[in-house]
């Protein structure tokens, strides 16, 4: 139990900075590498700027299987941290439903965040019984394309616009010796069939399966496209030829080894750490350059009810950190550095790179629900399972891939 | 005549301790050897050397003739029982004794019928099929014994075997291997500290301090005439009076004690005749050789002395007197009853003591 | 009447007449076969394990360009030790970049209290179920041991749970108890079969002098438990010194151990990782249980010794 | 504390059913309370997780242990999944040659360090450092290590042995085996040290006898030591075996389950699904039948090994 024998002095008005008694928050999240912990070095500056209260850092690396059972353990445990972030997504809907989680309702309405917020379906896994538990910082997508020039340089192609040209490209790219498709052993493949779904099958397909989980849709003609690009992407990938990190990944791009890969907009921290530059080292296609709308789903913070008897001054220091993370100033300093995008649309974006300007007009026609944000935990573990063993074990036919797609889909909750 | 072992300029030292020094002892076919000393005297690290378990740093061992200084225990035709015994828990007697040889692929009969043979000497044949968890101390040595039984060698070593054991067992034991010894006739190396053993077993015994063989010769003559103060002190319990004094030589060789007290030595054998001069020695004489009372006037020599403690010990009585202001204890029989303070005549023949150098300690 | 060997059948080689006038002790040549067998399986034995070692301290050497176009066999072109230095002072662990140095007070004060309580623990549980057998003490001894083969994440929420009903979830106490229970099992089999080695008459002459359990417990057994005491030392030093998810989940923020640094730095799942980095920080984590292990190979040895003259 | 005395017994003198109660409790009191932590950890820890696990397992609750009775779905589910079956037959292959090896070359090892060999302690030290670093790293140097194209066929074929292939790492059929190199350095020092420690504990004569008896240094090892060892070999057993059961950071730092699932194993499918997946139930109904498969091994050979005689092992 954390202790701290402060005086209760109420706040004076929002965005005070001599707030009488600094109290200590506890903050935990899963940014733990150079690029992310950068972006929330960001978050931490404005908070104890702007309110004099402390952050204080407890990152815990492992995403979902390595953070998640702390956070859970030490919230069901009666210690929980001040605030935490989490997957935007149905994770943390049980510790909602249970009443673990702060309502954030009258902060939201106090801001009126409908005015700024850049998609309200951001904030629909937030949302229970009408009252809002969390607040989206940003928004990651995995609808990616990203194309090596050195690599397509090397044989005399245009780099590719679409992902049919990109396909058609392959051949060639093999007998210059380079990987057509690069990609590291693990979690990255998970990603790929959601963006095969919304730039091959459209923004239709991707509500009928991710919102609607329509189980005809998935059985449709347009899904079957879909399984067979991802039957493509398996001919052209072996395990011999997959690399340990992602980020090696980026680094096969920018040496022109590998002519492609699918992955997230985060990727591109890495490729600008390792000196490559958007347009001249290597090419960016949203959605595959087929389709006008960006899956995405991105981080949230939730803030966990504390025992009664914890100083106000904390449960202050909570609000108030709600309040900054949505805030412009710490929205364009944090998503600049993390290479993802804001939340609010009243943010100048003009020092953001190439690939981040034509990712915003795609945002423009509002953003469709990815995997990670509509679907449970439970049934992407089961996709992503799925996505594993038909890219490692080639007797599984694209109408097993299908039909197994299909029966996860049916049962999904 | 062959000796059965022979041991030539034997030494051994572990780093830079020198614990068997240049030490010879041959051994004759059928002998029985007992190796007896305090703890520490090197008597088991010899017996291990005979064994082959410890490499010897200089010297040679022989067993029937043949050079076995480099060779194998196996190879060397012993057997040896050890203070732990020492057999395999896991396995049966029946399996303890017959692993060896199988191990050595001799045909199964064979086999049956040593362990029958070895059994049947050491009554052993209903514990066959037991563990030797569940036997007794006394079983489990016999079980040991078997083991080198059954191998037929030539010599058998024994490395305090009975000292785990109750009184009683062990002097039933005790029986027995003599019994073993009389029947097989084979060469046994016996070591111990405990002298009843020694002296009731052994054909010759070799006392040791130091890594050094003090004595060797039969009982009686280790019992009657010890070549040395230490030798005298060790055998015998309660052990060996000493009156520490001067020899005078000459025709009529006489002792006089420190006070004064002067005791006619003439019956004494002397190993060389004393030459006339004076020598600071000491006069050895074991408390069962003093008479006591009437018996005490036909000895050449005897004295009132004044009686300390006494110690009935139900056979005989031990008393404590003292004699030219040193401790003497003798034994007299439980009728003659004895009590403090009483003065009594006490007599020897010194013929029967033995005579020491101060200087050298050795016999004179 | 003897049945020694006989002599080999081959004609008379040299070394037989050698040994008619063998003397001293016996010629062993510095090259025996069994030597050469027992030294050439230890090399390649030392080559298995050394070689990873190998990999890891030349890449902790190297630059990180260094490593992504080089061999990682080949040794550090230009060594620099700022690989080292980063790991343990400047390395990133989310907001803050102290690297592993803060949280190596936090594992000490969670290592030494845990290892020390589990193993008292365990000891006396391994003696009294031994020696002082009672009524269904075997059965509690049964479950134990198959206590040891739930898998811990199983039991996380679980102790979660018991750990806050006795209040002290989120500190040291809570940790302490944590790692008791999971050494529980093994440390109990570890010291029960070591004292069924140990000669009953050790025991029973005890009892006779009218000794009771705590007295035979401290004055005789535990002295000799020397050996086993260094075994279980080793397994408990180092399943709690490289524990992660008991330190983070039950010692509280103020006491996050120093794998939970180590954790962040090497298994950043986002970020491009530096393994020169990664590397330094996994061998300055090990340093303490490795310094454990060669002190205790002392311990071990003497232990040892004194265990085998009570033969 | 003193035990009761025989005559204080006799004096109670209430019936045998007062002496029946007192020797229940009142025998050993001290045992009992020593032991006391131990009972209370095995009733409330183990009995009460196993029981919370299988209660658990039978309800759809998904992040918090809340959810309500569905009979056996999760299990109708866990059967149905394919990469369930895979990891128990994975861990089969895995856990058979991992315990055999780790024995046999713990137990070899141990041999040549009681040759009284010089540098022992140095030995020593090298086969047991693996033990004391954290796998997340060491597994990533074996992945390195094994990599067709990084590491050692990659080199290999550089220096012009092209013909050079070890591709265990990324072959679905010998992934297990590339497991088992690693699994075995990390493993083998720790049991090493244990079977050494036993070797030393046998009685000097034995040897001595033995030697004297003309059994081949070998032969004494197999025949007679390697019996009266049965302590420290049932340790090493448990030891090995639980470490099989729950391998999980093995398979998390070195393949993470692939290729595909070629080397995905139980408790990784426990944890993915408890705290990735957030749906505790079908984890625990995993966990179930893990405990299920060790209480069919365990409860038969304890019952030997320690309940059915009674003796003192």
């Amino acid at each position: 139990m954390k202790k701290y024998a402060v005086v209760a002095a109420m706040a004076t008005a929002f965005l005070s900075s001599t707030a009488i008694n600094a109290a200590e928050l506890e903050v935990t999240h899963w940014w733990t590498s150079a690029g992310e912990a950068a972006a929330v070095a960001e978050f931490a500056r404005v908070f104890e700027e702007q309110t004099g209260h402390t952050w204080v850092d407890s990152a815990l690396s492992g995403s979902g299987t390595g953070a998640n059972p702390v956070i859970i353990s030490r919230i069901i445990g009666g210690d929980p941290m001040g605030a935490t972030q989490m997957n935007t997504g149905r994770d943390a809907e049980e510790l909602i439903q249970a009443g673990l989680m702060r309502d954030l309702t009258d902060i939201a309405e106090e801001l009126n965040i409908n005015e700024f917020y850049v998609d309200q379906s951001l904030l629909e896994p937030c949302t229970y019984e009408g009252r809002i538990y969390c607040f989206p910082v940003n928004i990651h997508s995995w609808d990616w394309l990203w194309l090596s020039t050195a690599a397509y340089e090397e044989i005399g192609q245009p780099v590719p616009t679409t992902w049919d040209e990109y396909v058609a490209s392959w051949p060639a790219l093999e007998e210059a010796g380079i990987l057509p498709f690069g990609l590291a052993t693990g979690w990255p493949i998970a990603g790929v069939p959601g963006v095969l779904l919304s730039g091959i099958g459209g923004s239709e397909l991707v509500l009928a399966v991710n919102r609607d989980k329509d189980v005809e849709a998935v059985r449709g003609p347009e899904f079957r496209k879909v399984a067979e690009a991802m039957d493509a992407i398996r001919s052209v990938v072996s395990p011999d030829t997959m690399v340990p990190a992602f980020a090696d990944v980026g680094n096969q791009i920018l040496a022109g080894e590998a002519a492609g890969n699918i992955h997230g907009d985060w990727l591109q921290g890495d490729l600008q750490v390792a000196g490559g530059v958007p347009g001249e080292d290597y090419e960016c296609l949203p959605a595959l350059g087929m389709n006008d709308q960006l899956t995405g789903g991105g981080d949230a913070f939730y803030f966990p009810v504390l025992p009664e008897g914890t100083d106000p001054e904390v449960l202050e220091a909570q609000t108030e950190l709600a309040k900054i993370l949505i805030s412009p100033e710490a929205q364009l300093a944090f998503n600049l550095k993390k290479g993802s995008m804001p939340i609010r649309t009243d943010v100048d974006l003009s020092q953001a790179n190439a690939c981040m300007q034509k990712a915003l007009k795609l945002l423009e026609n509002g953003l469709l629900p990815s995997g990670d944000f509509a679907l449970s935990s439970d049934t992407q573990q089961q996709l992503q399972d799925l996505n594993i063993e038909f890219l490692g074990d080639d007797s599984i036919t694209v109408d097993d891939y299908v039909e197994r797609y299909a029966s996860i889909i049916e049962t999904a909750d | 005549m062959q000796h059965s072992v022979s041991i030539r300029d034997l030494s051994l030292n572990f780093g830079h301790v020198k614990v068997l020094e240049h030490l010879n002892l041959d051994i004759a076919e059928g002998e029985f050897i007992v190796l007896l000393g305090p703890s520490g005297c090197g008597k088991s690290t010899l017996l291990n050397c005979i064994a082959g378990l410890l490499d010897v740093s200089d010297g040679q061992i022989f067993i029937n003739g043949k050079n076995v200084t480099w060779e194998e225990p196996k190879d060397r035709g012993i057997g040896m029982v050890f203070q732990s015994y020492a057999l395999y828990p896991q396995m049966t007697v029946e399996r303890n004794l017959s692993f060896g040889l199988r191990v050595a692929r001799m045909q199964k009969d064979e086999v049956e019928r040593r362990v029958k043979r070895a059994s049947e000497i050491l009554q052993i044949e209903p514990l066959l099929k037991r563990k030797p968890v569940e036997l007794s101390g006394g079983q489990r040595q016999r079980v040991a014994i078997g083991r080198a039984l059954v191998r037929d060698v030539d010599v058998f070593l024994f490395d305090e075997p009975l000292s785990n054991l109750d009184a009683k067992l062990r002097s039933d034991l005790r029986v027995e291997i003599k019994r073993l010894h009389q029947r097989l006739k084979n060469t046994m190396i016996y070591v111990t500290h405990d002298q009843i053993e020694a002296l009731t077993l052994a054909d010759r015994i070799a006392i040791m301090k130091n890594g050094v063989i003090q004595q060797l010769a039969d009982p009686h003559t280790i019992y009657n005439k010890p070549t040395n103060l230490y030798v005298a002190g060790f055998i015998g319990s309660p052990s060996m009076n000493f009156l520490e004094g001067e020899l005078q030589g000459g025709t009529e060789p006489v002792f006089r004690a420190n006070d004064g007290t002067v005791i006619p030595v003439k019956t004494y054998a002397f190993e060389t005749a004393p030459n006339g001069g004076a020598v600071k020695g000491v006069l050895g004489v074991r408390p069962e050789h003093i008479a006591v009372g009437e018996a005490a006037k036909a000895m050449p020599f005897a004295t009132e002395v004044e009686v300390e403690i006494v110690e009935p010990m139900g056979s005989d009585t031990l008393a404590y007197t003292k004699l030219a202001g040193q401790t003497l204890t003798f034994r007299a029989d439980s009728e003659i009853n004895l009590r403090d303070g009483q003065t009594v005549l006490v007599g020897f023949d010194p013929g029967r003591g033995s005579i020491f150098d101060t200087a050298t300690s050795n016999r004179i | 009447m003897s049945q020694t060997a006989t002599i080999s059948s081959a004609g008379p080689t040299a070394s037989q007449d050698a040994r008619v006038e063998a003397r001293g002790p016996r010629p062993t040549p510095f090259f025996t076969p069994r030597k050469i067998v027992i030294y050439s399986i230890l090399f390649f034995a030392c080559l298995y394990f050394l070689f990873p070692l190998y990999v890891m301290i030349t890449t902790s050497f190297k630059t990180m360009p260094e490593i992504r176009w080089g061999n990682i066999f080949a040794p550090p072109i230009e060594p620099t030790g700022e690989a080292w230095i980063k790991a343990w002072t400047s390395a990133c662990t989310g907001l803050t970049c102290q690297g592993l140095s803060p949280g190596f007070w936090n594992s000490v004060k969670i290592t030494v209290p845990s290892t020390l309580v589990s193993i008292f623990i365990a000891a006396v549980n391994g003696y009294a179920l031994i020696n002082w057998r009672f009524k269904g003490s075997e059965i509690f001894f049964t479950i134990l041991i198959f206590g040891s083969f739930i898998p811990y994440q199983v039991m996380l929420y679980p102790l979660v749970m018991i750990t806050r009903e006795l209040g002290i979830f989120g500190s040291l106490w809570a940790v302490i108890l944590v790692h008791t229970i999971f050494g529980m099992p093994i440390l109990t089999l570890l010291f029960r079969n070591y004292f069924a080695s140990l000669p009953v008459e050790l025991f029973k002459a005890a009892r006779v002098d009218g000794a009771g359990f705590w007295r035979i417990f401290f004055e005789i057994m535990l002295p000799m438990s020397l050996p086993i005491f260094v075994v279980a030392m080793i397994l408990q030093i180092t399943g709690i010194w490289n524990d992660f998810l008991f330190g983070v989940v039950f010692a509280g923020t103020q006491n996050y151990p120093m794998t939970v640094q180590l954790n962040n730095i090497v298994n950043s799942v986002q970020g491009s990782p530096e393994y020169n980095v990664n590397m330094a920080a996994t061998i300055l984590t090990g340093l303490v249980p490795l310094i454990v292990y060669f002190v205790s190979g002392r311990l071990f040895v003497r232990g040892i010794a004194a265990g085998a003259v009570k033969g | 504390m003193a035990d009761m005395t025989v005559e204080q017994a006799r004096k109670g003198g209430a019936g045998s059913l007062t002496r029946f109660l007192r020797n229940i409790f009142l025998r050993n009191l001290s045992a009992k309370i020593a032991a006391a932590p131990m009972m209370a950890t095995v009733l409330v820890v183990f009995v009460g997780c196993t029981i919370w696990t299988i209660w658990y397992s039978f309800t759809n609750s998904r992040l918090l242990p809340s959810g309500d009775f569905v009979g056996f779905e999760q299990y109708q589910r866990l059967f149905a999944t394919r990469r369930w079956n895979v990891s128990v037959t994975n861990l089969v292959t895995y856990g058979a040659f991992s315990l055999v090896f780790t024995m046999v070359f713990g137990f070899l090892l141990a041999v040549l360090m009681d040759q009284k060999i010089r540098f022992e302690n140095a030995f020593r030290t090298i086969m047991l450092y693996p033990f004391a670093l954290s796998f997340i790293v060491t597994g990533l140097v074996w992945q390195w290590i094994m990599n067709p194209s990084l590491g050692l066929q990659g080199t290999m074929r550089n220096l012009g042995w092209t013909g050079f292939t070890f591709d265990w790492l990324t072959n679905p059929r010998m992934v297990l085996y590339a497991l088992l190199i690693a699994g075995l350095w990390q493993g083998v020092g720790f049991v090493m040290i244990l079977m050494l420690a036993g070797l030393r504990g046998i009685d000097g004569e034995i040897w001595k006898a033995a030697r004297v008896d003309g059994i081949p240094t070998w032969r004494t090892y197999l025949s007679i030591v390697l019996p009266m060892m049965r302590g420290v070999l049932v340790t090493a057993v448990v030891l090995v075996g639980s470490g099989i059961v729950r391998l999980y950071d093995l398979v998390v730092a070195l393949t993470d389950g692939g290729p595909g699932i070629a080397s995905e194993v139980p408790a990784k499918y426990v944890y993915n699904y408890m705290f990735g997946a957030g749906n505790i139930a079908q984890g625990l109904a995993a966990s179930t039948m893990m405990l299920l498969t060790v209480m069919i091994i365990i409860i038969p050979w304890a019952y030997l090994e320690f309940g059915g005689k009674g003796n003192r092992k």
